[in-house]
C-alpha cells in the first residue's frame, strides 16, 4: 500500500506535474508568482484545500449521483476554500491582504476540480490524498521557482530582502503578464529537455 | 441564530438547483444502449479513426449493431477482439495482426538531394513541388507527416538517416501512416519476421543508380540466387512471397545495392545499414 | 420521479452540511476579523497622524456639501485628538487612478494648516509603475505642505515618472481635503 | 441617458480589450490553453462560456443584492456564486449532450472545467465589487466573454499556423503556445491607455 502511495505522490510531483505537464492551475501561478512569499502562501493554501477536498470527495464518491456531480464537488471545494479565506483573514492578515482576490480564486483553480473529477472521484481515499499531496507540492514547487525568478529579476529582491545592488531598477517585463507567460514556456521546454534524457 | 439562516438558505438553493438539474437530465436524457457503452469501454479509446468510423463511440455503435466485424478496430489487437467476441457471444476466429514497415533506405548520404527545401515542414507540401528536393521521385522525404499522424506515437524520424522508423511494440497496424504518406513508401505487412525489398521505385537501373545508392536496380540477382524460388520479377517489381521464403538471407548478401532488408520482431529496419 | 428526489436530496444535504460548517467557522472568526480590521485602521491612522493618541469617527455630513466628483469620493472622516483636544482631521478618500480607485488616508493638522501624513490603503495601479505612488518616496513630498498650496502635478507636486495619472490622483485627493478644511475654517 | 450609454460603452471597451480577462488579468488560462487547438473548438467554447457567464452574472447579481447583502451573509459569497455557476455548467452539459453531441465530445474534460473557469467566477465577483447596476452587469459580462472569445480565437488561429512551422524539438507543444500567448499579451498591452 505504501509503495502505491509513493507512486502516486511522485507521479503528481513530476510525471504529471499539474502546471508543467497537465497545463492546469495556470491562472494563479502567473498572477501570484510576483512575490515568493505569495507563492508559498498560495501553495500552502492550495495543498490544504486540495488534500481536504480530494479526501472528502473520494469518501463520498459512491453516494454522488452523476446528474449533480459537478455542483457537489464544487460545493465541497468552495467550503474548504472559504475556510482557508476566513482563517487567513483572522489569523494571517498581511498574507491575506497580499493575495487579495486570489484566495477565492483557489476554488476555481483548475487543479482541484480536475483532480476531483478525474482522480478523487474514482480512487480510494488514501490514493486520492497521495495524489493531492503530490499535485499540491508539485504545484508549489513550480510556482515558487517561477516566483523566485520573477521577484529576483523584477524587483531585485527575494522574500522582499534586496539581493541586487540598489542601482538595479528591476526588469518590468518580469512583473507584467507577458514575462510570466514566457517564463512558463521556458520552464516547460526545460522540463521536456530534461525528461528527454530520462526517456531515451 | 445566524448559523440557522445561512444553512436553511443554502439548503433551499441546493434543493432548487438539484430538482432543476435532475428534472432536466431526465427530460433531455439521451437514449443510450448499454451494450454500446460496454463495447466502447473495451475499445482502446484512442479515437484514431483507423476503423473508418468517427472515433471509438462511432465504431462501438456499429459493432454492437453487428454492422462492423469484431476485428474492425486494428488498434485494439487480438486481446480486444477476443473480449468483444465474448461480449457479443460470437465464436472466436483467428485474425491476422498487421504492422507498418518503411520501404525506403534513401536517407542522408544514401539518396541524392538536389535542392535545399525550407518550405512548410510537411511531406505533403514538399511533394507538391515537381520532383521535390530529392533526386529520386519515389523516395522518402523524411518530413514526418507519418510521425505526426500516428495516434500511438509508434514512429519517429531517425536523426542520422532522416528516415522514419516504426516501433512494432507500439504500432497497432492501424494504417493511418500508410494513407498519409504522399510517396507511398509505408506498407502494412503481417507481424512476423520476413524479408522484403526496401524500395518502391519503378525507375530503370540507370536512373536509380544516379539518385540512390541503395535503390532496387531490378538486376534480378536475388531472383536467381533464391534456393526456394520465393523471389519473382512481376510487372517491373521484385516480389518476395512470404510463404516460400525460409529467411535464409542469401538474397540479402547477394543484392549489389543492399536493397533487400530483414524485417520483424522489434524495429522495422533490423538489417544493419551496409 | 423517485430518482429526481434522490438526486436533489443529495445536493441539498451536501449544501446544508457545507453551509453549516461555514457559518460555524464564520461565527468563530467574526470577532477576530473585526478586531484585525480595527487594528489595521488604527495603525494606518497612527502613521498618517503620528502626534494624535485617539481618533473618533466623524459624520461626513458635518462638512456640508463635499467637493465630490466622478473621480473623487469621501468615504470616512476621523477627528484626531491628543490630550482631549482636537489636533486635526483624517479623511479616507477614494480617488480614481490609472487602474481603478486608489483608497488613501489624508491627515491634516487644522491648527497649523499642514498635511501631517498620507497612506495608500488599496490600489490597482500597474505594479512597478503606478504602484510607486504608494511608496514613501512619492508620498513624503506632501508632508508638511501647507493647505494653501495648489497641490497640482508639475507645479508643487513632483509626479512619479511614467505614472502621471496615479500621481495626479493622489494630488487631487490632497487638494480636495485641503479645500474642505480651508472652507470649513475651523 | 447619454452618460449612461457612455459608461456602458466604456465598460465594453475596457472589459473586452483594455482589461482583457486573459491577457491582462490572466484569469481563465486553463481552458484557454486547452481548448484553443482549433478555431472551431474555441468558438464553441467561447459560446458556452458566454452563455454561462452572462446567466451566472445575472443570477449572482440578483441573489447578492436582494438576499445575501440584506442578510449580511457576505462570507458565503464564494460558495453560492460557484454553486450557481456549477449548476449552469451542468445545465449546459445536458443541453449540449442532447443537441450538439460532437461539440460535447470535442470539449470532453474541458466542459466541467468551465465551472472552474476562473474568468466566470471573477466576472461575478467584479460585477458585484464594481457595484454595477443589473444592465451594466449584463453588458460587462457580455464584453468580458467577447474579450475571452477574441483572445481564444486569436490563439487558436496562431496555433493552427504553428503546427506547420518548424518549431525546435523541445519547444513543440505547450512551450511555443506560451510564447505565442506572451506576444499576444504584449499586443494587448497596447490597449492600455485607451480608456482612462
Amino acid at each position: 500500500m505504501m509503495r502505491e502511495f509513493w507512486h502516486y505522490f511522485r507521479n503528481g510531483l513530476l510525471g504529471e506535474n499539474p502546471v508543467l505537464k497537465l497545463m492546469i492551475g495556470l491562472c494563479s501561478v502567473l498572477a501570484v508568482s510576483v512575490r515568493v512569499e505569495n507563492c508559498l502562501g498560495m501553495g500552502a493554501a492550495v495543498i490544504f484545500v486540495l488534500t481536504c477536498s480530494s479526501l472528502v470527495i473520494s469518501l463520498i464518491r459512491n453516494f454522488v449521483p452523476n446528474e449533480v456531480r459537478i455542483p457537489i464537488f464544487i460545493v465541497v471545494i468552495s467550503t474548504f476554500t472559504t475556510i482557508v479565506d476566513l482563517v487567513m483573514k483572522a489569523y494571517l492578515p498581511p498574507l491575506s491582504k497580499a493575495m487579495g482576490i486570489f484566495i477565492p480564486l483557489i476554488v476555481v483553480n483548475c487543479i482541484i476540480m480536475a483532480r476531483a473529477e478525474a482522480f478523487a472521484s474514482r480512487k480510494p481515499p488514501l490514493l486520492a490524498v497521495a495524489d493531492a499531496l503530490g499535485m499540491g507540492v508539485g504545484y508549489t514547487l513550480v510556482i515558487t521557482a517561477i516566483g523566485v525568478v520573477r521577484e529576483l529579476f523584477g524587483y531585485g529582491e527575494i522574500l522582499s530582502h534586496p539581493v541586487f545592488p540598489r542601482a538595479y531598477q528591476g526588469m518590468m517585463a518580469m512583473i507584467l503578464p507577458p514575462g510570466a507567460f514566457l517564463l512558463i514556456g521556458i520552464s516547460i521546454a526545460l522540463l521536456n529537455w530534461s525528461l528527454r534524457k530520462v526517456k531515451s | 441564530m445566524n448559523i440557522l439562516i445561512p444553512t436553511v438558505l443554502v439548503g433551499a438553493l441546493g434543493l432548487a438547483f438539484g430538482l432543476m438539474l435532475s428534472f432536466l437530465a431526465k427530460k433531455f436524457a439521451v437514449p443510450v444502449n448499454p451494450l454500446v457503452q460496454e463495447v466502447e469501454r473495451v475499445l482502446p479509446g484512442a479515437n484514431c479513426g483507423a476503423c473508418g468510423f468517427p472515433g471509438c463511440s462511432g465504431l462501438a455503435e456499429k459493432i454492437a449493431s453487428g454492422e462492423a466485424p469484431v476485428n474492425a478496430c486494428p488498434a485494439g489487437g487480438p486481446k480486444v477482439w477476443a473480449e468483444l467476441t465474448r461480449l457479443l457471444g460470437q465464436e472466436g476466429g483467428n485474425w491476422e495482426v498487421k504492422r507498418a514497415v518503411v520501404l525506403c533506405q534513401g536517407g542522408k548520404g544514401v539518396a541524392q538531394v538536389v535542392a535545399e527545401y525550407s518550405g512548410v515542414a510537411s511531406c505533403k507540401a514538399a511533394n507538391l513541388l515537381p520532383g521535390s528536393f530529392k533526386g529520386c521521385r519515389f523516395g522518402c522525404l523524411g518530413l514526418g507527416d507519418c510521425v505526426r499522424v500516428c495516434p500511438f506515437s509508434a514512429m519517429h524520424i531517425d536523426p542520422e538517416s532522416g528516415l522514419p522508423v516504426v516501433d512494432w511494440e507500439k504500432c497497432t497496424g492501424c494504417g493511418k501512416c500508410v494513407a498519409e504518406c504522399p510517396r507511398k513508401i509505408l506498407a502494412l505487412v503481417p507481424r512476423k519476421e520476413q524479408v522484403t525489398v526496401a524500395c518502391v521505385s519503378p525507375d530503370s537501373a540507370r536512373e536509380v543508380r544516379k539518385v540512390c545508392a541503395r535503390g532496387c536496380i531490378k538486376c534480378q540477382v536475388c531472383v536467381r540466387t533464391c534456393p526456394e524460388g520465393a523471389i519473382t520479377f512481376e510487372n517491373g517489381k521484385i516480389v518476395i512471397s512470404r510463404e516460400k521464403c525460409t529467411l535464409c538471407g542469401l538474397c540479402i548478401e547477394k543484392c549489389p545495392t543492399h536493397c533487400i532488408i530483414r524485417v520483424g520482431r522489434t524495429t522495422a529496419l533490423l538489417e544493419v545499414r551496409g | 420521479m423517485k430518482n429526481i428526489l434522490r438526486v436533489a436530496l443529495a445536493l441539498t444535504v451536501v449544501c446544508v452540511v457545507a453551509a453549516c460548517a461555514l457559518s460555524v467557522v464564520h461565527v468563530v472568526t467574526k470577532e477576530k476579523i473585526a478586531e484585525e480590521a480595527k487594528k489595521e485602521l488604527k495603525e494606518a491612522l497612527g502613521v498618517v497622524f503620528p502626534k494624535a493618541e485617539t481618533f473618533t469617527p466623524l459624520d461626513l455630513a458635518a462638512f456640508g456639501t463635499l467637493p465630490e466628483s466622478k473621480d473623487i469620493q469621501f468615504l470616512e472622516a476621523y477627528e484626531a485628538q491628543s490630550g482631549g483636544e482636537r489636533q486635526g482631521l483624517v479623511f479616507k478618500v477614494a480617488s480614481t487612478g490609472y487602474g481603478g480607485p486608489i483608497v488613501l488616508l489624508v491627515g491634516v493638522d487644522t491648527k497649523e494648516g499642514k498635511i501631517t501624513g498620507l497612506k495608500v490603503l488599496e490600489h490597482q495601479e500597474t505594479p512597478g509603475l503606478g504602484s510607486n505612488v504608494a511608496e514613501a518616496g512619492f508620498l513624503s513630498q506632501f508632508l508638511g505642505k501647507s493647505l494653501e498650496s495648489p497641490f497640482r502635478v508639475g507645479e508643487d507636486v513632483q509626479a512619479v515618472s511614467g505614472a502621471t495619472i496615479s500621481s495626479r490622483a493622489v494630488a487631487r485627493a490632497c487638494a480636495k481635503v485641503a479645500e474642505i478644511v480651508r472652507g470649513e475654517g475651523r | 441617458m447619454n452618460t449612461g450609454f457612455l459608461t456602458l460603452f466604456k465598460i465594453i471597451i475596457s472589459a473586452a480589450f483594455v482589461d482583457n480577462i486573459i491577457l491582462a488579468r490572466y484569469i481563465g488560462l486553463c481552458p484557454y490553453i486547452g481548448m484553443s487547438s482549433s478555431v472551431a473548438n474555441s468558438i464553441g467554447m467561447g459560446m458556452a462560456v458566454t452563455f454561462v457567464m452572462v446567466l451566472a452574472s445575472i443570477v449572482t447579481w440578483v441573489l447578492w443584492n436582494f438576499i445575501f447583502v440584506p442578510l449580511g451573509l457576505e462570507y458565503l459569497r464564494i460558495m453560492v456564486f460557484i454553486l450557481v455557476i456549477a449548476t449552469l455548467v451542468q445545465l449546459v452539459e445536458i443541453l449540449l449532450k442532447k443537441n450538439v453531441p460532437n461539440l460535447y465530445r470535442a470539449m470532453g474534460i474541458y466542459l466541467p472545467l468551465i465551472t472552474t473557469n476562473c474568468a466566470i467566477l471573477a466576472v461575478t465577483f467584479l460585477g458585484v465589487d464594481y457595484g454595477y447596476t443589473l444592465l451594466q452587469v449584463v453588458v460587462y459580462s457580455i464584453s468580458v466573454a467577447l474579450g475571452f472569445t477574441v483572445a481564444l480565437v486569436l490563439l487558436a488561429g496562431i496555433r493552427e499556423r504553428l503546427r506547420l512551422a518548424r518549431v525546435p524539438k523541445f519547444w513543440q507543444g505547450y512551450p511555443i503556445v506560451f510564447v505565442a500567448t506572451c506576444l499576444l499579451a504584449i499586443a494587448f498591452l497596447g490597449f492600455k491607455g485607451l480608456v482612462k
